[in-house]
């Protein structure tokens, strides 16, 4: 299992591993919400902890298609499944090693573009523990939307249709933990309610991909 | 006859070619009864009943925007249900009639979104409020959209059978927690309480709400879009196991080629 | 015979409208492509029946 | 660790190809598939591995015993061959990828990375994957394309090796690889075409 992950880390920082795409993606995002709603830093400071979380969420999506598609090209895949390892837990390395490369960048890089946008002080600690507690759902449930398309030829586009249907609850409560967190209002509820749903599908979706993949190896 | 024996031979539909001799046979009896029991209900509804005092006649709409809004939901629950079918027994008339189920629940989302948009026009003032019933209904939208797309995008009818029916699985539980972080998210915004109050027909506090003079037609008019479902359905079903046979055949006689 | 809908009439008949559009289109594409497909299934299984 | 096949029937794309399978494979031993293209020799090869469910039949001894080899290597093109060998090796448990490296000449191209192989390499080191899983039957799916005449033989010494270590290998190939092990052709079991008024098989 260490190995595996081991080896999608590595893979991912080499030359064309994709690792920093994501946060440039982020960093761009970010960039972009002023110009299109103008500058003046009230307006801005009241959509950053939403604007941030979305993009936070479009970057996670950005990198979803290269998850298990490559190592369904190679046949790494196939022999995996043949190995000692069960799918249930290469899906959750795969998930794993997606999260460390794409969410927690994006978490660490949340609070410097929280600058830009004028988020309020005390949103920063709220933005990045929301962040940090909703991101590796994002990853789960990617790595399921990746499962279930890995097979086509042009899954890209099919799996954002599948997966941001999934990503609303996490995106409700995430952000509204961060928007809340902003205004200085109460957060343990939905934090409560996002801690719980990131829990449960860390644990239950893995059977899922799992079965998902076994299925398109046939 | 027995109730288990009975219960043994509700799975002999599961074989396609009873399957679609038995639904060749009821099938007009679906049709026809659906249509009348729309016309009834859609004309008494529209002409016989009073305007309500505070909406004005724009309470008609109840008799379409209620049924098409129930029967979206009841449509994806049956999809749930012949998915897991599929999964458990392996039959495929299951999964083919999830399949054949869906476009049907994408067009009775999008009544329901269409007709609550056009009431809520004038009685909240705005075509679209981000309440969370409208929004949920939406995230649904969004989820036949998904469901439908895989079944689409995959080659292999087992293949594509698997996967939509785990996705369905996996898409009943986030739907339904969507529905409570909706809640969550927008509570309170709520205008013109009466008029979802009213579309909540199954609730407790419906017939306060709905006067009777409402709720008969209504009732016909929920009757009728159920039967309709159900004719598309079995129709629909009745497609798709033509298609896969053809399917079927045709990859046979590649084979022995 | 047409009921006075008032100031409402516009919002009324176009929600009707539009339902009905929707299910009626429903009705017509789902048996359309029902007796496409049936025409098709006969055409092959005949096909196949004649070469064996 | 013996492989017993028994009336095996297997699927392609929900077509029956290869029905009535009975076979055994026993330590020692190598059994090579032969058959025209398209008959399901790989289809065979994936279902034996476990990677797809038979349609009918048994198939016994194969849990946990079984290195496939298709026909992509599952090699990364930015990781070097020790590292590509490695991976694999520590997935099934292993340590030692000296014996692998050894085996298939691959010590010179040690360090390079995968991305910067031949194919005939590439295919060298896919197969000497085989080497560090430890897993007594091996399932070989045309192993031989893109290898010259050198690298035929060290696959040779390699499969020969293996069986005199106790272990078996079925391999679908259409060249001689001097391995005296029995031929099986798949082509009598093509799977009958069914009656296509029965209904309910059209949809299998």
């Amino acid at each position: 299992m260490i190995a595996l992950l081991k080896r999608d880390l590595t893979l991912a920082f080499r030359a064309g591993g994709g690792f920093g795409l994501g946060l440039a993606f982020f960093l761009i995002v970010t960039v972009l919400v002023p110009f299109s709603v103008g500058p003046q830093s009230s307006l801005l400071s009241t959509i950053a902890p939403g604007g941030l979380w979305l993009g936070a969420l479009l970057a996670c999506l950005l990198s979803l298609d290269r998850l298990l598609a490559l190592d369904w090209e190679d046949g790494s895949l196939d022999l995996l499944a043949t190995a000692p390892l069960p799918l249930e837990s290469v899906v959750t390395i795969k998930a794993l090693a997606h999260w460390i490369t794409t969410g927690l960048p994006l978490v660490l890089a949340a609070p410097v573009l929280g600058v830009l946008l004028n988020l309020p002080v005390p949103g920063f600690f709220w933005l990045v523990v929301s962040l940090a507690i909703g991101t590796p759902a994002l990853s789960v449930l990617g790595t399921f939307g990746a499962a279930l398309t890995v097979g086509l030829k042009r899954g890209g586009l099919l799996l954002s249709l599948l997966v941001l249907p999934l990503y609303v609850p996490t995106l409700i409560f995430g952000a509204e933990v961060a928007r809340r967190g902003a205004t200085g209002m109460e957060t343990a509820t939905p934090l409560l309610m996002l801690a719980g749903i990131t829990a449960a599908t860390i644990a239950l979706l893995p059977f899922a991909s799992a079965a998902v993949l076994r299925v398109n190896l046939r | 006859m027995s109730i288990a024996s009975k219960a043994n031979s509700l799975w002999e539909y599961a074989n396609p070619k009873k399957f679609l001799t038995t639904t060749e046979r009821v099938l007009p009896f679906f049709w026809v009864s659906s249509a009348a029991f729309l016309v009834v209900g859609l004309v008494w509804g529209f002409f016989f009943t009073p305007d309500d005092y505070k909406q004005g006649s724009t309470v008609k709409i109840i008799y379409l925007h209620v049924p098409s809004a129930l029967m979206a939901i009841n449509c994806w629950i049956m999809m749930l249900a012949t998915s897991l079918v599929w999964l458990v027994r392996r039959h495929h008339v299951s999964a083919l009639a999830a399949r054949a189920a869906a476009p049907v629940g994408i067009v009775m989302t999008l009544i329901a979104l269409a007709t609550g948009a056009i009431w809520g026009q004038p009685m909240w003032g705005t075509w679209w409020a981000w309440d969370p019933r409208l929004t949920s209904f939406l995230i649904l939208f969004l989820f036949y959209l998904g469901y439908v797309a895989l079944w689409e995008a995959i080659e292999d009818p087992d293949t594509a059978a698997d996967l939509t029916s785990v996705l369905c699985l996996v898409g009943s539980v986030f739907a339904f927690l969507s529905r409570y972080a909706v809640n969550f998210w927008n509570q309170g915004l709520h205008q013109g309480a009466s008029v979802m109050r009213a579309g909540a027909i199954t609730g407790t506090d419906t017939e306060e709400k709905v006067s009777n003079i409402f709720f008969y037609p209504l009732l016909l008019c929920i009757v009728g879009f159920v039967l309709l479902f159900i004719a598309l359905v079995f129709y629909r079903t009745g497609t798709e196991i033509r298609a896969r046979r053809i399917k079927a055949l045709l990859a046979r006689e590649r084979v022995n080629a | 015979m047409m009921p006075d809908l008032g100031k409402y009439a516009d919002t009324v008949l176009s929600a009707y409208a539009a339902s009905l559009l929707l299910l009626v289109a429903l009705v017509v594409f789902s048996i359309l492509r029902g007796r496409k497909v049936r025409a098709e299934m006969e055409k092959v299984e005949q096909r196949m029946t004649r070469n064996g | 660790m013996t492989l017993t096949v028994t009336d095996l029937s297997i699927t392609r794309g929900g077509v029956p190809v290869l029905e009535g399978l009975d076979f055994e494979l026993e330590p020692g031993k190598a059994l090579i598939l032969r058959g025209p293209n398209g008959i399901g020799k790989t289809t065979l090869l994936r279902t034996l591995a476990g990677l797809q469910p038979p349609l009918a039949g048994t198939i016994a001894g194969a849990e946990d015993t079984v290195a496939y080899a298709g026909h992509s290597d599952g090699l990364k093109p930015t990781l070097s061959v020790v590292e590509n060998l490695r991976f694999w090796a520590s997935v099934f448990g292993a340590r030692d990828i000296q014996a692998a490296l050894d085996a298939y000449g691959l010590n010179d191209l040690a360090e390079r990375h995968a991305g910067n192989l031949s194919a005939g390499q590439k295919r060298r080191l896919g197969l000497s994957r085989l080497l560090v899983t430890g897993r007594p039957i091996w399932m070989l799916d045309e192993p031989t394309v893109s290898l010259d005449r050198n690298a035929v033989a060290m696959f040779a010494d390699a499969v020969r090796r293996h069986l005199g270590q106790g272990g078996s290998a079925l391999i679908a190939t259409h060249i001689d690889l001097g391995l005296d092990g029995e031929v099986l052709d798949v082509g009598p079991y093509k799977a009958k075409p069914q009656p296509i008024d029965d209904f309910d098989g059209g949809f299998l």
